[in-house]
C-alpha cells in the first residue's frame, strides 16, 4: 500500500459532447514527482482544473490526504495545501512582482478580513514573500510591474506565487513553457529541490525535463489514462511512443 | 544596389525602442531577405519580442527606420506593414476567444501579395487534424496546444511572404512540434522567409540560414548555423546552455 | 442717485422635458415687466435666472443660492411640483415673496401655505374637480380614470372622483400608469375591454402626445370619449395632429378666449418671442402682473412687506384667462373652461366651473 | 520625504476646509457642506470602483436609503436624537447593501453594472410610487438631529457652521477609515480581486466574502452621506436614488481619479462647483459641462488629480534638464 | 376577461417586443458586440427622431427624411468615434461611461439649440396610415406592422452580418483583441469607426421609425436608454439572438405585468433582469468572457 497524497476515482468531465477526462483513476504518491504527459488536448489541463477546483467534475471523486475534496471550491482546496500554477500566465498584471507574491503569501493567514493593522507589519507574510521571490529567482525584479516583465519572467512569477502559498502538493501546468534554456534549467533545479519535501504533479511537454525530474509518469490520450508507471517503463512502452513521443530521438 | 534592397523584405536600421521610460532596444539593425530563414535567440527579457513588435509597428521604435521591400514604413500602422505579406504568431497566441476555430481561421484568410494561395482551409486542417475536430469550438475552449496550432494556422491562412513565429512551439507536444518544424521546412522550400524565436536550439540550427542572438537590447552575435554550432561557448555565454 | 434695483430670482427649467414651459413662463413674465418699463414700483429690476433642470435633488441648493447668496426680493418658480415643495419649504415665512407660476401640487397652497407664497397657476384639485360635473353634463356616467402614477396625477384623479361620484357617476376602473413611461398599449387594450362611456386622463408633454396618438390609433376614438386635464392637449396641437380632434379637456385657459386682454397678450407674445402663447405663458404673465401690483402698491418699498402682501392677496387681475383673484391661501380663483380640439385648436365649449376655488386642505394662515 | 510632499496638498486642503467657515458666508458654508456630503458619497463608491473592481451603477440606492431611514423614522418625531438616528440610517444602508450585494456579486463585469442598476431602480420605483413614504413628493423633516448631553444639545446642527464641521469630520474619519482598511490585509485582497479575481480565488481566498464586505462598507458609507444630506436639507425624495445620481457619482469618481482616495473628493468638488457656477455664464451651460468632462476624459486619463503629479513631474524634469548634459557625459 | 382580450394583449406584447428590439438594435451593436458602454444611446435615438421631424418638415416626405437623415446620423457617429471614443479603446470601460454620460449633456443642449424645446409629432406617411380592426372597438394600425417588419429585417440583417460574414468576424474579433486584429492586417481604426457609425445610425433609425408613433421632445432619449440596456443584458451581450429574445421577453413580461400585476408594473422589468442574471450570470445567450 503506497502512501498516497492524492487519489482520483473515476473522474469524468465533458464539455458538451466532448469528453475531456474519461474515467481517470490515478494515485499520487507522497514525496514523488509525478508527471502527466500526452498530446495536445488530451485533457491534462482539464484534470488539473478538476484537482484544483477550477472545474467541477461530472462525477468521480478526488481524495486529498484521505479527505474527499471533490466539490470544494478552489479557495478551499488551496487552503488545504494544494497549490497550482497556470498554463496561461495568470498573475496580477498591474502589481509589482513583490506585491504579487505578497498577496499569495498573505493567503496563509488565518483570515485576511483584518481591517486595522497595516499589512506591512506582518512578519510571517513578509518572510514567506521573500522566500518565494528568492526561490523563483525574481529577487532582483521585485519592484518591476508584472506586466512590464518579459514573458519568461512572468512564467517565473507564476511559480513564485504558487510557492508563496507554501503548498504541500504542487500542480504545475507546463511551468517551463516560454522559458529560455537557462531559466528552464534553473526551474528544473528548483523543482528538484522542491521535490525533496513536496509532492509535485507536473504537466510538461519538455521531455528532457520530465525525464530528468519525474519519478512516475502518466500518459493521457483523449481524456483517458493510457499508461501509468515508472519512467523506464513508460519510456519503453510502444503505445506511448506512438501516441506521443514520435521517434525515439526526441525523447533522449 | 537597388536590387539588393529590393530583395530585403525587412530592412531596419538603428532601432531604439522604449516602453514608456524604459529603454529596451539599443540601436538594433536587422534585415531579412526573401526566402531566408532566420533565428532569433536570447534569454528571457532580452528584447526579442520587442524587436519583432518594433518591426511590425506594434510598438513603433522611437528612433531608427524600418523599410519593407525598400519602402520606408517607419511609424506606419501595423496593418499596413503586415499587409505587405507578413504573418505574425505572437507569443501570447492572441486567439479570439469569442470566435470559433473556423472563424478564427477564415477571418483574415487571403491570398498573398503576389496572388499566391498555397495555404487554404483544407491544407491547414490537413496539417493540424486536431483543429478539424474542433471546428465549431470557441477559441477560449481550446487546450493550450490547440490554441498554438490555431495561431500558426491562422497566420498561414494569410499566405505570407514572411512568417514570424514568436515561440510558436511553446506548449506543443513533441509530435506536433515536429509537425511545426516540418511546416517551416515546407514553407522554407516554397521560398517563404521566416523569423523564428524558439528555445529549441537544435531545431533552429538545422533550419536557420542565419542566427541572431540578442542580449540586453543589442545584437551580440550574428552568424550562420554552422558557425554557431561550431562555437558552443557562444551559446553558453548568451543563452546559458 | 439711481434707485436700488429690485432683485427677482427665477428658478425655472430650461433644459429637459419641461424646458418649453420654463422658457414660456419666463418670457411672458419678462414681457409683462417690459410693458411696465422694466420698473417695479419705480425701481429698476435685476433678474437672477437659474435653470432648475426640474430636478428635485437640486432644488434646495438652487433655492438657497437665490435666497442666501443673491438675497432676491422676489422668487419666481418653479414648473415641477416636487421642486416647488423643496423651494417653498425654504422660502415660506421669512424668505422672499414667492410666486409660483406653474407647479400644481395641492400642498403648495395647502400644508405649505404661507403669507409670502402666491400661486398664479392652479392646484391639481382645480385640474380634476371641475372635470366630474362637466362629464356628467356631457352625458358620460361610466368613466375610467387614467393618469400618470405620481403625486400630481394622483391628486388630479382624487379631485375628479370627489366631484364625479357624488354627481352620480361611476368610476369603472382606475388605471394608474407608471410615470413618466409612455407605452400605453396594454392599458388601452384594457380600456377597450372595459367599454366605458368615456375616460378622464392626466398626461402632459411628450406623454400626452403619445397617449392621444395611441388612443386614436387603437381606434378607440369612436367608442370612448377622451377627456382630460388641459395639459393633454395644451400647446401640443401641431404634434398631435388629427389624433386630438374632438378631445375635450378642462383648463383655466384656452387660446381662443375672446377677451381683449387675451388677444392683445397673444399678439404681443408672438411678436416678442416668435412663438405662440399658451397657458404657461399666461401664468408667467400673471406672475409678472402680481409682482408689479404688489410693488406698485408700496411704491417700490420692499420693506413694507405686510402691506405688499395685503395688496397682492386682494389683487384682481385682468388676466388673459379672464378674471383672476386669490383665495385666502393665495391660490388663484378663476373660471375653468371645458374645451374641445377643433381643427387643432382648443376651443371653448363652455365654462365648466365659474370661479373655481381650492379647498386649501391643511393650510393654517 | 516624497510622501510628505505628496500629502502636502492634502493637508493644505484640509486646513483650508477647516478654516473656511471663518471667511465664507453662510451660503457658501452651506454649499460646501453639500459638496462634502457628496464627496463622501463619491468616496464610498471609489472603494468599489477603484479598489475592489466592482462597478456599481446603483450606489445611489444606499445614499437614498440612508436619507429615507432618517426621514421615515423621524418625520413626525419631536426630536431626532443623533445617537438613534445615525445608527439607524447606517444599519438600514448596511442591511440593504448586504442584501443587494449578496445578490449582485454573483455576476461580474457589465452584468454586475446592470444588476446593481436594476436593484437601485427597484428601490427608486418602490419609493416613487409608495403612498406611505410620500411618493415622488418625498418626505420633509423640520428638525435637525440633536446630540443631548444632559439637557444640552452639544452639536447644535441647526447652525450651518456646526453642521459643516459635523459633515467634515464624517468625511475625514471615513477617509482615514478607508486609508486604514486599504493598508490592512483586507485592502490588499480587494485590490488583488480588482486585478484578477480568478487568481485570488485560486490562491485560497473566498473572494465573494471580500467583495461582499467591501460592498457593505461602501454601502454603509453611502448611507452615511445620505443621512447627512437628509439631515442637512431636511428633505428626501426618490430622486436621491435615481440612476442619474448613481451616474453622476461614477462621473465624480472617474473625473477626480479613481483608485485614489482624494480623487473622488476632488471630483465631487469639480462637478458640484461646475453645476453651481456654469449656469451663471450661459443658458447652455450643460454644453460646457459636457465639454469639460469630455476634455478631462480625453486629456487626463487618470482623472483631474493626475494633473498634480504631472506638474510635479514636469517641474522635476525641467530641473533635471538643466543638469542632464553632465549625466550623459558620465555614461 | 375573455380570450380575445388576452390575444390582443399578446399582440401588444409582441409588438412592444419588436419596438424594443428596434430601439435596442443600435446598442446591441455598440455595447453588445463592440463592448462600448454607450450611455448616449438615447441621445442618438433622439437625434434620429428630431431628424425625422425636421427633415419631414423640410421635405414634406417621411421617406425622404429617412433617406437624408441616415447619412447625417452616420456622420454624427463618425465624428463622435473619431474625436472621442477612439481614444478610449485601450482604457478602462469606465471612461466610456463618463464620456458618453457627458455626451448626453452635449446632445441635449445641441438639440435645444438646433430645434428648440417644443414637443413635436411626425405624421404617419399616407400609405401606412390605415388600420385593421381587431375587436369590436379596437383596431391595429398598419404602421405598427411596418415597424415590426423593419425590426425583423434589421434583426435578420444584423444576425447575418455579425455571425456569417467576415466583416462580422472581424468586428467580434476586434472587440476582444484589437491589437491582434491589427497584426493580422486589418485597419482596426477604420473598422471601428465604421461600425460605431453604423451603431449610431441604427439608433437614429429607430428614433426615426418611432417618431410617427411617439412624440418628439427634449430628453426623449432617456426613456429608451435604460430599457435598451436591460434588453441587451438580459439576452446576453454579443448575441443578436439574445437581444431579440430579451426584447420579446420584456415585451411579454411588461405587457402582462401591467395587466395582471399593475402595482408592480414599474419594477417588473428590473426584477426580471435580476432574476435572469441570478439564474444565468451572463444573460440568456451570453458566454463567459
Ligand atoms: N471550457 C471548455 N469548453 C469546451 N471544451 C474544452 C474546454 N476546455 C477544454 N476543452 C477541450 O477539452 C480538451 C482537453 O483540453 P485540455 O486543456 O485539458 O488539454 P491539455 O491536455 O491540457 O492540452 P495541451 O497540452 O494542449 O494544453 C481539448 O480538446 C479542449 O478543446
Ligand atoms: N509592455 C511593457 N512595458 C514595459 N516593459 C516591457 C513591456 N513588455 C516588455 N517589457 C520589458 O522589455 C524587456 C524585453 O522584453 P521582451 O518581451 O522583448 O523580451 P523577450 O526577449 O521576448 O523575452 P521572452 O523570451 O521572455 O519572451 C523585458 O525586460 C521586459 O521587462
Ligand atoms: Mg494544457
Ligand atoms: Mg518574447
Amino acid at each position: 500500500m503506497i502512501d498516497s497524497v492524492l487519489r482520483t476515482v473515476r473522474l469524468n468531465k465533458s464539455f458538451g459532447g466532448l469528453i475531456a477526462t474519461n474515467n481517470v483513476t490515478l494515485e499520487f504518491e507522497r514525496g514523488q514527482v509525478h508527471a502527466i504527459i500526452g498530446p495536445n488536448g488530451a485533457g491534462k489541463t482539464t484534470l488539473i482544473n478538476l484537482l484544483s477546483g477550477d472545474l467541477l467534475p461530472d462525477d468521480g471523486e478526488i481524495l486529498f490526504n484521505g479527505r474527499n475534496i471533490t466539490n470544494l471550491p478552489p479557495n478551499k482546496i488551496s487552503q488545504l495545501g494544494i497549490g497550482r500554477s497556470y498554463q496561461k500566465t495568470n498573475i496580477f498584471a498591474e502589481f509589482s512582482c513583490y506585491e504579487n507574491c505578497w498577496v499569495a503569501a498573505q493567503s496563509r493567514l488565518n483570515t485576511s478580513m483584518r481591517f486595522f493593522r497595516p499589512a506591512r507589519q506582518l512578519k510571517a507574510v513578509l518572510e514567506r514573500t521573500e522566500r518565494a521571490l528568492e526561490l523563483c529567482g525574481l529577487s532582483s525584479r521585485r519592484d518591476s510591474r508584472a506586466s512590464a516583465m518579459s514573458y519568461g519572467e512572468q512564467r517565473q512569477l507564476e511559480i513564485g506565487m504558487m510557492l508563496a502559498t507554501e503548498p504541500e502538493l504542487l500542480l504545475l501546468d507546463e511551468p517551463l513553457a516560454g522559458m529560455g534554456s537557462e531559466e528552464s534549467l534553473q526551474v528544473i533545479e528548483l523543482l528538484r529541490r522542491l521535490a525533496a519535501d513536496h509532492t509535485l504533479i507536473l504537466i510538461e511537454h519538455d521531455m528532457d525535463a520530465v525525464f530528468s525530474i519525474a519519478q512516475r509518469l502518466t500518459v493521457m490520450v483523449n481524456g483517458r489514462v493510457l499508461e501509468t508507471g515508472s519512467i523506464e517503463r513508460i519510456r519503453s512502452s510502444q503505445a506511448v511512443q506512438e501516441a506521443y513521443l514520435g521517434v525515439a530521438e526526441d525523447a533522449v | 544596389m537597388a536590387d539588393q534592397t529590393q530583395d530585403l523584405i525587412i530592412d531596419a536600421q538603428g532601432l531604439q525602442t522604449y516602453y514608456g521610460d524604459s529603454h529596451i532596444l539599443h540601436g538594433i539593425s536587422f534585415s531579412i531577405a526573401r526566402g531566408e530563414t532566420l533565428s532569433l535567440m536570447g534569454r528571457n527579457g532580452m528584447g526579442k519580442t520587442t524587436l519583432l513588435r518594433s518591426l511590425l509597428g506594434l510598438t513603433p521604435p522611437r528612433e531608427g527606420t524600418v523599410k519593407i521591400y525598400g519602402q520606408d514604413m517607419t511609424g506606419a500602422p501595423a496593418h499596413k506593414i503586415v499587409r505587405q505579406g507578413i504573418a505574425f504568431v505572437p507569443e501570447d497566441r492572441g486567439i479570439f476567444p469569442n470566435l470559433t476555430v473556423k472563424e478564427n481561421l477564415v477571418m483574415t484568410s487571403r491570398s498573398g501579395p503576389d496572388g499566391r494561395k498555397d495555404w487554404d482551409l483544407t491544407r491547414v486542417l490537413d496539417t493540424f487534424p486536431r483543429l478539424a475536430q474542433r471546428m465549431n469550438h470557441m477559441g477560449n475552449h481550446l487546450s493550450g496546444g490547440e490554441q498554438q496550432m490555431l495561431t500558426v494556422g491562422r497566420a498561414l491562412m494569410t499566405n505570407p511572404e514572411l512568417l514570424i513565429l514568436d515561440e510558436a512551439t511553446e506548449g506543443l507536444a513533441p509530435l506536433i512540434r515536429k509537425e511545426i518544424w516540418s511546416v517551416v521546412r515546407q514553407i522554407k522550400e516554397s521560398g517563404i522567409a521566416a523569423v523564428i524565436v524558439d528555445k529549441d536550439l537544435n531545431a533552429l540550427l538545422e533550419l536557420a540560414d542565419r542566427n541572431i542572438i540578442i542580449s540586453k537590447g543589442q545584437i551580440v552575435y550574428e552568424g550562420s548555423s554552422a558557425d554557431l554550432a561550431a562555437n558552443p561557448e557562444i551559446h553558453t555565454r548568451h543563452l546559458g546552455v | 442717485g439711481a434707485q436700488a434695483k429690485v432683485k427677482v430670482g427665477i428658478l425655472l427649467p430650461y433644459t429637459g422635458t419641461y424646458a418649453k414651459l420654463g422658457t414660456n413662463i419666463r418670457n411672458a413674465m419678462m414681457m409683462r415687466f417690459a410693458e411696465a418699463g422694466n420698473m417695479l414700483g419705480g425701481r429698476p429690476i435685476e433678474f437672477v435666472d437659474i435653470d432648475s433642470e426640474a430636478k428635485p435633488a437640486k432644488a434646495q441648493q438652487l433655492t438657497e443660492k437665490l435666497i442666501k447668496r443673491e438675497n432676491v426680493d422676489f422668487l419666481v418658480g418653479p414648473v415641477h411640483s416636487v421642486v416647488g415643495m423643496a423651494m417653498v419649504k425654504m422660502a415660506r415665512g421669512a424668505g422672499p415673496i414667492t410666486v409660483i407660476p406653474n407647479a400644481g401640487a395641492d400642498q403648495l397652497t395647502g400644508v405649505l401655505c404661507a403669507p409670502n407664497v402666491f400661486r398664479t397657476s392652479f392646484s391639481s384639485y382645480q385640474m380634476g374637480y371641475p372635470g366630474g360635473p362637466a362629464m356628467i353634463e356631457d352625458g358620460h356616467k361610466r368613466v375610467v380614470l387614467m393618469y400618470w402614477n405620481y403625486g400630481f396625477g394622483k391628486q388630479v384623479a382624487a379631485a375628479f372622483k370627489k366631484s364625479f361620484v357624488p354627481a352620480g357617476g361611476t368610476i369603472v376602473k382606475e388605471i394608474p400608469t407608471p410615470f413618466p413611461k409612455v407605452d400605453f398599449q396594454a392599458y388601452l387594450t384594457e380600456l377597450a375591454a372595459l367599454k366605458p362611456d368615456a375616460v378622464y386622463t392626466f398626461y402632459a408633454g411628450g406623454g400626452a402626445v403619445k397617449f392621444v396618438k395611441d388612443f386614436a390609433a387603437a381606434g378607440l376614438k369612436d367608442s370612448i370619449k377622451l377627456y382630460g386635464a388641459g395639459f393633454l392637449t395644451e400647446g401640443l396641437g401641431a404634434a398631435q395632429g388629427d389624433a386630438a380632434e374632438g378631445v375635450r379637456t378642462i383648463l383655466h385657459y384656452a387660446d381662443s378666449l375672446e377677451n381683449p386682454v387675451n388677444q392683445r397678450f397673444r399678439t404681443a407674445f408672438k411678436a416678442a418671442t416668435g412663438s405662440d402663447a399658451d397657458v404657461y405663458a399666461v401664468q408667467g404673465y400673471d406672475a409678472g402682473e402680481l409682482i408689479l401690483h404688489g410693488m406698485n402698491a408700496v411704491k417700490g418699498d420692499t420693506g413694507a412687506r405686510a402691506e405688499m402682501i395685503r395688496a397682492m392677496e386682494t389683487a384682481e387681475i385682468d388676466s388673459p384667462r379672464g378674471k383672476l383673484r386669490f383665495s385666502a391661501s393665495h391660490n388663484p380663483i378663476h373660471d375653468i373652461y371645458l374645451r374641445e380640439v377643433v381643427k387643432g385648436e382648443n376651443r371653448v365649449v363652455r365654462v365648466a366651473a365659474k370661479a373655481q376655488d381650492d379647498p386649501a386642505t391643511g393650510c393654517s394662515m | 520625504m516624497s510622501a510628505l510632499i505628496r500629502s502636502m496638498p492634502l493637508l493644505a486642503a484640509l486646513l483650508a476646509l477647516v478654516l473656511f467657515p471663518q471667511f465664507g458666508s453662510e451660503y457658501y458654508v452651506g454649499l460646501l457642506t453639500r459638496i462634502i456630503i457628496i464627496a463622501l458619497f463619491a468616496l464610498s463608491l471609489d472603494l468599489l470602483i477603484g479598489y475592489t473592481g466592482l462597478v456599481s451603477f446603483g450606489h445611489a440606492a444606499f445614499y437614498g436609503i440612508g436619507g429615507y431611514a432618517l426621514a421615515i423614522a423621524f418625520q413626525d418625531a419631536s426630536v431626532i436624537p443623533l445617537w438613534q438616528a445615525l445608527p439607524l440610517s447606517l444599519a438600514a444602508a448596511a442591511f440593504a447593501a448586504l442584501v443587494i450585494g449578496w445578490i449582485s456579486i454573483r455576476t461580474s463585469g457589465i452584468y454586475f453594472i446592470m444588476i446593481t442598476l436594476a436593484m437601485a431602480q427597484m428601490f427608486f420605483y418602490f419609493f416613487f410610487e409608495s403612498p406611505r413614504y410620500g411618493g415622488d413628493d418625498g418626505i420633509f423633516l423640520f428638525l435637525k438631529p440633536v446630540l443631548m448631553v444632559g439637557s444640552e444639545d452639544i452639536l447644535k446642527l441647526d447652525q450651518e457652521n456646526n453642521f459643516y464641521y459635523f459633515a467634515l469630520s464624517c468625511l475625514v474619519s471615513s477617509y482615514l477609515l478607508l486609508v486604514m482598511i486599504l493598508r490592512a490585509p483586507f485592502g490588499k485582497v480587494i485590490k488583488a480581486i480588482k486585478a484578477n479575481e480568478h487568481r485570488v480565488r485560486a490562491l485560497g481566498y473566498s473572494t465573494s466574502g471580500y467583495k461582499l464586505v467591501s460592498f457593505v462598507i461602501a454601502g454603509t458609507l453611502a448611507g452615511l452621506a445620505g443621512f447627512l444630506e437628509g439631515a442637512h436639507s431636511g428633505y428626501v425624495n426618490p430622486s436621491y436614488m435615481s440612476w442619474h445620481e448613481s451616474g453622476v457619482c461614477i462621473a465624480m469618481v472617474i473625473l477626480g481619479g479613481m483608485g485614489t482616495l482624494y480623487g473622488p473628493i476632488v471630483g465631487a468638488f469639480i462637478i458640484v462647483l461646475l453645476q453651481n457656477f456654469l449656469p451663471e455664464l450661459t443658458e447652455h451651460w450643460q454644453l460646457l459641462l459636457g465639454g469639460i468632462v469630455i476634455a478631462v476624459v480625453l486629456f487626463l486619463p487618470r482623472g483631474a488629480t493626475s494633473l498634480y503629479p504631472r506638474i510635479c513631474d514636469l517641474i522635476r524634469r525641467s530641473r533635471r534638464g538643466e543638469r542632464e548634459p553632465q549625466e550623459t557625459a558620465d555614461d | 376577461m375573455e380570450l380575445s382580450f388576452y390575444l390582443v394583449q399578446l399582440l401588444n406584447a409582441v409588438q412592444y417586443g419588436f419596438l424594443l428590439f428596434l430601439v435596442a438594435s443600435g446598442l446591441t451593436l455598440l455595447f453588445g458586440i463592440m463592448g462600448i458602454i454607450n450611455l448616449a444611446h438615447g441621445s442618438f435615438y433622439m437625434v434620429g427622431a428630431y431628424l425625422a421631424y425636421w427633415l419631414t418638415d423640410l421635405t414634406g416626405s417621411f421617406w425622404l427624411a429617412i433617406l437624408l437623415g441616415l447619412p447625417i446620423a452616420l456622420m454624427v457617429g463618425y465624428l463622435v468615434e473619431r474625436f472621442a471614443i477612439s481614444f478610449l479603446y485601450q482604457r478602462d470601460h469606465l471612461y466610456q461611461v463618463l464620456l458618453t454620460f457627458a455626451l448626453i449633456l452635449v446632445f441635449n443642449e445641441l438639440q435645444q439649440i438646433l430645434w428648440g424645446t417644443d414637443v413635436h409629432g411626425v405624421v404617419i406617411p399616407e400609405i401606412l396610415a390605415g388600420s385593421i380592426p381587431l375587436t369590436d372597438n379596437q383596431s391595429y394600425p398598419i404602421y405598427r406592422l411596418f415597424i415590426s417588419a423593419a425590426c425583423i429585417a434589421i434583426a435578420c440583417g444584423m444576425y447575418w452580418v455579425i455571425q456569417k460574414t467576415r466583416l462580422g468576424m472581424m468586428i467580434r474579433a476586434g472587440a476582444s483583441n484589437r491589437e491582434m486584429v491589427q497584426a493580422l492586417g486589418i485597419d482596426v481604426n477604420r473598422l471601428f469607426a465604421f461600425v460605431f457609425s453604423l451603431g449610431v445610425a441604427l439608433a437614429a433609425f429607430a428614433g426615426m421609425l418611432a417618431a410617427p408613433v411617439d412624440s418628439v421632445y427634449p430628453g426623449m432619449g432617456e426613456n429608451v436608454l435604460i430599457i435598451s440596456f436591460v434588453v441587451v443584458v438580459i439576452g446576453g451581450t454579443g448575441s443578436i439572438k439574445g437581444t431579440f429574445v430579451g426584447a420579446m421577453l420584456i415585451g411579454l413580461v411588461s405587457t402582462f405585468g401591467k395587466v395582471l400585476l399593475p402595482e408592480m408594473a414599474s419594477i417588473m422589468v428590473y426584477a426580471l433582469m435580476a432574476v435572469i442574471l441570478l439564474w444565468r450570470p451572463h444573460g440568456l445567450f451570453g458566454r463567459a468572457a
